[in-house]
């Protein structure tokens, strides 16, 4: 029981410091001091204590996308074993799980877009549904690199299997298992080189024009949903780095919350350095991480598993 | 009493041959007439008595048959043909398909091949004399030919006539296996085809007010 | 148990001749079939289901004095599985019917619709059950034939006489496969009996292929499919859904069932079935988002789950012809498991076209848009059979794939490298295909309820009828009962997979995961239950007002702005375009003032690309053969003499002395 | 008994000649009927011997044949009640010879299938053909004109080779040691083995064209599509449901002598190739057919070709080709009859200007349909039994390709009709459209025939069953 408390204070708390961690490096980058590192918590607080406007032609769909997004984001932290060895809700077979909830939010959040009848949160969804598309075979086929060698379906299995072996990437697969999950990373969360989180241009948007229309504490549920999603993946993409030593406990945990911090510089950095890909080369960079992927799982089949 | 049936064959088959060449009707069938009697005559040339010893039993029935054959294929049919003409007042055969003298000349190709397959297709059982089955051939083949390379319908009406008449030889080789009533049949038949012919040719000419087969073409695929 | 099955189309036959006979009076025929097939679909699914928990198989056989083959009739559980299938969907598309047809009377006779729809489902519980290949084979030309009619109910419109030529022409390819299969497996075992059909080697190879051409132009695997998006659509909607339901999956059945005779597998076999699977998943989903018709799309959608259920047949194969039994278990119950999901959820969502249609008039998804606030019912249930086709979580269409799923992951895992491969293969296209569902069903359901009407027919919409609306009802009820407890869906499949795989069934292996997958749903349910008071208790004192969407300051929003069926998904076929035949019919505007601007778009499918060309061209060859009949006597009687010579050169000489 | 059968229907067509009412006529004509098949069904009880010293001989197979007739004629007089009663088509018809010509055309085809004297038979066949053609020259226009010179030419031409051939029969027998047999069956059977191959070989070449051209198989079939798409439509049912089946009944009767003589695979090559040729010429010219008789003329020379090829096949594919006659008459005869009522009340035959006959005519659409379905080859009804025995010999004899070109080109005939016949059924006769009353006696006849059908389909009487076997037997089944 005090695992699961610790999972669901981590997949509460943790998350929108990620944003804040992201949005100082951006802001060190640019020679700025940025807004402070706890930011997110103070937009949170604001958000939950406002009002609500709703367009007229929206439905009870447009008021449950918010909640079935941070819903699902939540859930598939429960699938993810952060720290301890085993998951709440994971079993043998729960890669799938994870991916399909990921979708299930997806679908929700863009039928509340179309609900709204607007063209912008339309062209949102428009692009979201095609690069969604196309990061579902990436992100599948690196937990596949993952689920094959430990010869296990379940999450929590193949990265435990992960601690035990040698540290650093014994196998060239899992270096590409990693690319591969932090382009995904980038696509999911709307990070610069697919999406830029903070343009205010609604034509360029794409996560963002599909919640346009959201206030008060529906944006704060999509603001945490998005940090949550951004925290799970990311300690997915960590627990590959930077895999815990076996039973580790607490020095697990620690190692992950610095892992994740890592990781939030390291996306700070990307953002700061890279521009935006026009739009038709998305597709492209989606379809590269999975190739990228497929040649390592050739690679981990070639020469067998390690 | 073979020379008879041997002179007779050559009777008809140069009958055959005039039949191409003419390009009047009223001629052809006139020469039509004429191997209807040679061929009345022939059972008699063929089984009348002297004939592979002793006098043959069936000598009525031999006699009944070419007094028939002399009346349906001389007298008859040629007459209704006759008047089928006059009705159409058609006089020649304008050009026909193949040109007469070419007509000829296949047919004098068609009488080789005739003698050739006789050659190929022996009578199995004695023959009163050997130039029954090329006669017969030739008549068969050449009355396809007519059939075949004429305009006028009537000339159709005496090639298919010819044909009959080299069907009709065959079947003197078998005298004794066909009972007279099956044989009065088939002249039966044989007479009331061309009759229904005749009337067809009338209806023709009056409702195409011609008998050329080649308009006789608009039903097609 | 047999006894029932046949009683439930014996009840069938008779209320279809009782409709037929009663054609004149439409309400009267209309009460009497539908009546009819409610009992017999009741009794008929009991008895399946009956047949099913209690794993009991029962056989009958009789003697006729017709030349060939017997009656023998009997039911196992591969039988009992599909049986259960047929009847659920029959029933409820029955049901529907009775609301859906009052709307033709006037227009044209209801008797032969129903009686032919009764004898559609009897032929197809006949063919389920029946265990003679001529008997098979009679069941299965009737089933076509009702289904063609049907399809042809409104033959007054010319592009429906169209679809039905193409069904016809579609169905008669695929029987001549058929007969021949049949008659090749009676030659090499005797009789026509299933029981005693067996081949192996060369001509279990030779019977394979056949079976799959055959039965593969039934279900719709991809070249074999041009029929389906043509007929479906132009079929009245409660015959659509049975046909896409569940009549295509008795192509599946009859695949399963020669695959019960040819005894182990080879190895190309689940190759060939993996690659169709493939081919028909990906063209599907793709043909189907480039769809404009609302039917249409779901037709070709059709094809796409076709394509998934053939990806765990293959997997199915796969574990067969490599010895490994749990990827053949998880293929061949995926598969199954997906045959009986596909039924429910494709049922529901053209039982909601058909009353989209029924109320708007019109299919296309162009001109639709903002029906969520006239027809809720229907909407809810479209929304929750979208959300199952795409197979997200909470409902049943996850299920299937997630068995299809673990059956690749594990073929990746325990097969040598060879079979790896295929299994390997099969992953990222699964997950495309479930990514490119997901976005084809949110757009379908966003342009068709959400957001402004598009056109002004739109507002006049009302909702269906109550027949209808039950039925939709009862559907999405059954979805997400298999979604929330996809073990007990288990437990029907497992006897039948063990059946076709002959292999121990290792139920153990799945039903732990998927009472997990459970236990997720309902902490996900807890969860949007919990947020969802989280956000009234936030927004209790707060003021909450309605506003206009937020159009960028733009003054004059207008419906037509909005993002339509075929802006959606723009940006989701560009990567396809080499491999999609697109024809597109533009004119942009142009000089300063620019006023009318045009731009269409049409997707030509192998149907228009290849086959209509090719069969014109056939016909014009063979028409080429008419100069034979030119009309002149002389040739005729030259022809005759030109057989005569010829056969007598062939058989004298030929014959040699 | 036999001889009655022959002679009562020329009587009563001298003397429907000579009376000069209409009415009287009808009544000769049915009676006629009526009568000519109690005799047949009386026939099936008892064995009947021999009469005319051995001119008419009654066995199995001619038994057959003379019940389809019986059957088809019954039906094509009920049909011609209404069919002279209520007003030809537009043009003047000869009415006077129509009735007689057909008594006299019943006769004929009784003849032939009652005797064995082969020349005989021969002369029966002749007259067949002799007694059809004023029938088809029934409309004075130039259509009917031309095809009656055809029907008549072509035939005459075709028989009198068959006439040839039985000449080359009796030539063979006379040569074999056996020594001169009269021309019965039973007599050219015992001498057979002893036959001259060759003269035999020729014979049955000469038969079988000559016979053929009467039967319609490819290329002899000249004559077929042009006589029906003029004749009336009894007449047309006549010449596809009875006429065809006769000049088969001649072929096996040569078929049977063959096989009497041991050596009858170049027969059967023959047959299979010929019927082959029918098969692929008809779904040719079906595909894209636009005269919906002309249609159903092809689908009887496709047919004939499935009997050719079934009974060359032999084993269970000749009981297969014997029930095909069966069926194809009973729907043939339908199909003709329905013809003349879409015809009488759309007055084209061009399939494109037909359409809702199922609205306008809903009787007859109805009935088109389900004949439709039975002429295919759909299972409940009769046809699909026998296609799929000869289906099933072809496939498991020594050519595979033979069985799987068979039925591609069943299935290719289908899509032809299909394609010209459902237009015409559907379209935009809806309820509204005015239903032209039809008589009962111009649906009873069709509907009586595609019930037929389907029981045929469903349950095939003992009687016929076993009756169907021992002509197999008898013709190498």
């Amino acid at each position: 029981m005090a695992d699961l408390l610790l999972h669901l204070a981590l997949l509460l708390v943790v998350p929108p410091l990620l944003l804040g961690v992201i949005q100082k490096t951006k802001a060190w980058f640019a020679g700025r001091r940025g807004a402070p590192l706890l930011q997110p918590y103070f937009d949170l607080w604001k958000l939950l204590r406002k009002g609500a406007v709703y367009s007229r032609t929206t439905t009870w769909l447009f008021r449950a996308g918010p909640i079935v997004s941070l819903a699902t984001a939540l859930c598939a932290g429960l699938v993810l074993p952060l720290a301890a060895a085993s998951s709440p809700l994971g079993f043998s077979g729960d890669v799938i799980l994870f991916v399909g909830l990921l979708g299930l939010g997806r679908f929700f959040t863009m039928a509340a877009a179309l609900d709204t009848g607007s063209s912008f949160e339309g062209m949102g969804a428009s692009r979201e549904a095609a690069f969604s598309a196309f990061a579902e075979p990436a992100l599948l086929l690196c937990l596949a690199i993952l689920c094959i060698p430990a010869r296990s379906l379940s999450l929590g299995d193949a990265l435990g299997a992960l601690s035990s072996a040698p540290p650093g990437f014994s196998h060239p697969a899992y270096l590409a298992a990693a690319l591969g999950l932090f382009a995904v990373l980038l696509a999911e969360n709307s990070r610069i080189p697919v999406d830029d989180p903070t343009t205010h241009l609604e034509l360029t948007m794409i996560h963002e024009g599909m919640v346009l229309d959201h206030g008060g504490p529906d944006l704060a549920f999509v603001l945490s949903g998005s940090a949550v999603k951004l925290f799970v993946v990311g300690a997915l993409l960590v627990r590959v780095v930077l895999p815990p030593p076996a039973q580790s406990g607490l020095a697990g945990v620690g190692l992950l919350l610095v892992g994740q911090l890592g990781l939030a510089v390291g996306v700070g950095c990307v953002e700061s350095m890279m521009a935006r890909l026009r739009l038709p080369r998305v597709p492209q960079f989606l379809v590269g991480a999975s190739v990228l992927a497929g040649i390592g799982l050739a690679a981990l089949l070639y020469r067998g598993a390690p | 009493m073979t020379g008879y049936a041997d002179f007779l064959l050559l009777v008809v088959l140069v009958i055959d041959l005039y039949i191409v060449a003419t390009s009047r009707l009223a001629s052809c069938v006139h020469a039509s007439a004429f191997q209807g009697v040679a061929l009345a005559l022939l059972p008699l040339a063929l089984w009348a008595p002297g004939y592979a010893g002793g006098v043959d039993p069936q000598v009525l029935h031999i006699a009944l048959m070419s007094v028939g054959t002399l009346i349906v294929k001389a007298l008859v049919i040629p007459q209704l043909v006759l008047r089928a003409i006059r009705e159409a007042n058609v006089r020649r055969e304008v050009e026909p398909f193949v040109s007469l003298h070419l007509s000829v000349l296949i047919a004098a190709l068609l009488v080789g091949v005739s003698f050739w397959m006789a050659s190929v297709l022996v009578l199995p059982m004695p023959a009163p004399t050997t130039l029954l089955v090329p006669v017969a051939f030739a008549t068969v083949l050449v009355g396809f030919l007519v059939l075949v390379s004429r305009k006028k319908a009537v000339t159709q009406v005496v090639g298919y006539l010819m044909l009959e008449n080299g069907i009709f030889i065959f079947g003197q080789t078998l005298v004794r296996q066909i009972p007279f009533a099956v044989e009065l049949g088939i002249l039966l038949d044989l007479l009331v085809g061309v009759f229904v012919m005749g009337i067809a040719i009338h209806h023709i000419s009056r409702a195409f007010d011609h008998i050329d087969t080649e308009l006789l073409s608009a039903l097609k695929d | 148990m047999v006894g029932t099955i046949l009683f439930a189309i014996a009840l069938l036959g008779l209320s279809a001749l009782a409709a037929a006979l009663l054609t004149r009076f439409d309400r009267a025929s209309l009460t009497i079939g539908t009546t009819g097939s409610v009992i017999a679909c009741v009794t008929g699914a009991s008895g399946a289901l009956a047949s099913l928990v209690r794993r009991g198989s029962s056989a009958l056989r009789g003697t006729w004095s017709l030349p060939l083959g017997e009656p023998h009739v009997a039911m196992d559980a591969l039988s009992a599985f599909f049986l259960l299938c047929i009847f659920v969907v029959s029933g409820l598309a029955a049901v529907y019917a009775s609301g859906y047809l009052p709307t033709y009377i006037g227009r044209r006779r209801l008797g032969p619709a129903v009686a032919l729809f009764n004898l559609l489902v009897a032929a197809m519980a006949g063919l389920v059950i029946a265990r003679d290949g001529i008997l098979f084979l009679m069941n299965w030309e009737v089933m076509s034939f009702a289904s063609f009619f049907l399809v042809t109910f409104e033959n007054d419109r010319e592009d429906v006489r169209r679809a039905g030529m193409s069904y016809l022409v579609a169905s008669q390819f695929g029987v001549v496969f058929l007969f021949i299969l049949f008659v090749l497996l009676g030659r090499s075992s005797g009789t026509y009996d299933f029981d005693r059909f067996a081949a192996t080697g060369g001509l279990a190879n030779a019977c394979f292929l056949l079976a799959v051409v055959g039965f593969g132009s039934k279900a719709g695997f991809w070249p074999l499919h041009f029929w389906l998006p043509e007929a479906h659509p132009a079929a009245p909607s409660h015959v659509s859904a049975l046909m896409s339901g569940v009549m295509i999956k008795l192509g599946i059945y009859g695949l399963l069932r020669t695959l019960t005779f040819l005894g182990p597998p080879a190895v190309w076999w689940s190759t060939v079935l993996l690659l169709l699977g493939a081919i028909s998943g990906l063209a599907g989903i793709v043909h189907a988002l480039a769809q404009r018709d609302l039917k249409r799309r779901l037709a070709y959608s059709s094809v796409e789950n076709i394509g998934l259920i053939a990806l765990g047949i293959g997997l199915g194969l796969l574990g067969q012809s490599r010895g490994n039994a749990l990827v053949s278990f998880f293929g061949y119950s995926g598969a199954l498991l997906h045959v009986l999901n596909h039924g429910l959820m494709k049922g529901l969502l053209f039982q909601g076209a058909g009353s989209v249609i029924h109320a708007t008039g019109t299919r296309s998804l162009e001109s639709l848009g903002g029906l969520y606030r006239k027809m809720p019912t229907t909407a809810l249930s479209f929304l929750v059979g979208s959300v199952a086709i795409s197979g997200l979580p909470p409902l049943n269409g996850f299920a299937g794939e997630w068995l299809i799923y673990v059956g690749a992951f594990h073929g990746a895992e325990r097969l040598p490298t060879a079979g790896a491969v295929p299994a390997l293969v099969a992953l990222p296209v699964l997950a495309l295909i479930g990514g490119l569902a997901a976005a084809c069903f949110v757009a379908t359901f966003g342009t068709v309820f959400l957001g402004l009407p598009r056109t002004e027919g739109v507002p006049r919409a009302h909702e269906a009828g109550l027949a209808m609306r039950s039925t939709m009802g009862i559907g999405s009820l059954l979805c997400v009962a298999i979604g929330l407890w996809p073990a007990g869906a288990l437990r029907l499949v497992v006897p039948a997979v063990a059946l076709v795989s002959e292999v121990p069934a290792l139920a153990s292996d799945a039903t732990t995961p998927l009472f997990a997958i459970s236990r997720a749903a309902f902490v996900l349910g807890l969860l949007v239950a919990l947020l969802a008071l989280l956000r009234r208790a936030l927004l209790r004192g707060r003021e909450v007002t309605q506003g206009v969407t937020w159009g960028c300051g733009y003054a004059a929003p207008d419906s037509r702005m909005q993002y339509t069926a075929s802006s959606f998904v723009q940006p989701l076929l560009a990567p396809f375009a080499p491999i999609t035949h697109v024809r597109v019919d533009e004119e942009g505007p142009s000089g300063y003032f620019p006023r009318d601007a045009r731009y269409h778009e049409e997707i030509g499918d192998v149907g228009e690309r290849f086959l209509v060309p090719g069969t014109r061209r056939v016909v014009h060859l063979l028409s080429q053969l008419r100069v034979i009949q030119q009309g002149r006597v002389q040739l005729y009687v030259v022809y005759i003499v030109a057989t005569l010579v010829a056969l007598l050169v062939f058989e004298l000489m030929g014959a040699g002395k | 008994m036999l001889s009655l059968l022959v002679i009562v229907p020329a009587i009563f067509g001298v003397l429907a000649l000579y009376s000069k009412d209409l009415r009287i006529d009808l009544v000769l004509l049915v009676g006629t009927a009526l009568a000519h098949l109690l005799a047949t069904a009386y026939l099936w009880t008892g064995e009947s011997g021999p009469e005319l010293d051995r001119l008419l001989e009654l066995d199995v197979p001619g038994l057959l044949f003379l019940s389809i007739t019986s059957v088809i004629f019954l039906s094509a007089s009920l049909y011609t009640i209404p069919y002279i009663l209520h007003g030809t088509h537009d043009k003047p018809a000869a009415l006077q010879r129509f009735i007689p010509c057909l008594l006299w055309f019943l006769s004929a085809m009784t003849l032939v299938a009652v005797t064995q004297h082969l020349a005989l038979m021969w002369a029966a066949v002749e007259g067949t053909t002799l007694a059809s053609a004023p029938l088809v020259y029934f409309y004075r226009r130039r259509g009917a004109l031309e095809a009656t010179w055809k029907y008549l030419l072509v035939c005459s031409v075709g028989i009198a080779l068959a006439l040839l051939g039985t000449f080359f029969l009796g030539i063979a027998a006379a040569g074999s040691s056996v020594g001169a047999s009269d021309l019965t069956l039973s007599g050219l059977s015992r001498a057979a083995p002893f036959m001259a191959r060759p003269w035999l070989k020729a014979a049955f070449v000469l038969a079988l064209v000559g016979y053929g051209t009467k039967m319609g198989l490819a290329p002899l079939h000249t004559w077929l599509p042009d006589t029906h798409s003029e004749a009336p439509s009894p007449v047309s049912a006549l010449l596809s449901g009875a006429l065809l089946n006769c000049a088969f009944l001649a072929i096996l009767r040569f078929y049977q002598v063959c096989l009497a003589s041991g050596d009858s695979q170049f027969a059967r090559t023959l047959l299979i190739v010929l019927g082959m040729a029918s098969l692929l010429l008809a779904s040719a010219f079906m595909l894209s057919q636009r005269d919906y008789k002309r249609l159903f003329a092809y689908s009887s020379i496709e047919n004939m070709g499935i009997m050719s090829v079934g009974m060359g096949l032999g084993g269970a594919a000749s009981y297969g080709a014997l029930l095909h006659a069966v069926n194809h008459s009973l729907c043939k005869a339908g199909l003709f009859f329905l013809a003349g009522n879409v015809l009488r009340s759309f007055g084209t035959t061009l399939a494109r200007d037909v359409r809702g006959v199922l609205g306008r005519l809903p009787e007859t659409g109805v009935l088109l349909l389900a004949l439709f379905l039975a002429i295919g080859g759909v299972p409940p009804f009769g046809p699909f039994w026998s296609e799929f025995l000869i289906f099933q010999s072809a496939l498991a004899g020594a050519h595979a390709w033979l069985g799987v070109l068979f039925v591609s080109l069943l299935g290719l005939a289908f899509l032809g009709m299909a394609g010209v016949l459902l237009p015409m059924l559907s379209g935009p006769g809806s309820i509204q459209e005015r239903r032209s009353a039809e008589s009962r006696l111009s649906v009873l006849p069709p509907l009586a025939l595609a019930s037929a059908a389907l029981v045929m389909g469903l349950y095939i009487p003992s009687f016929l069953a076993d009756a169907l076997h021992r002509a197999a037997g008898m013709l190498g089944g």
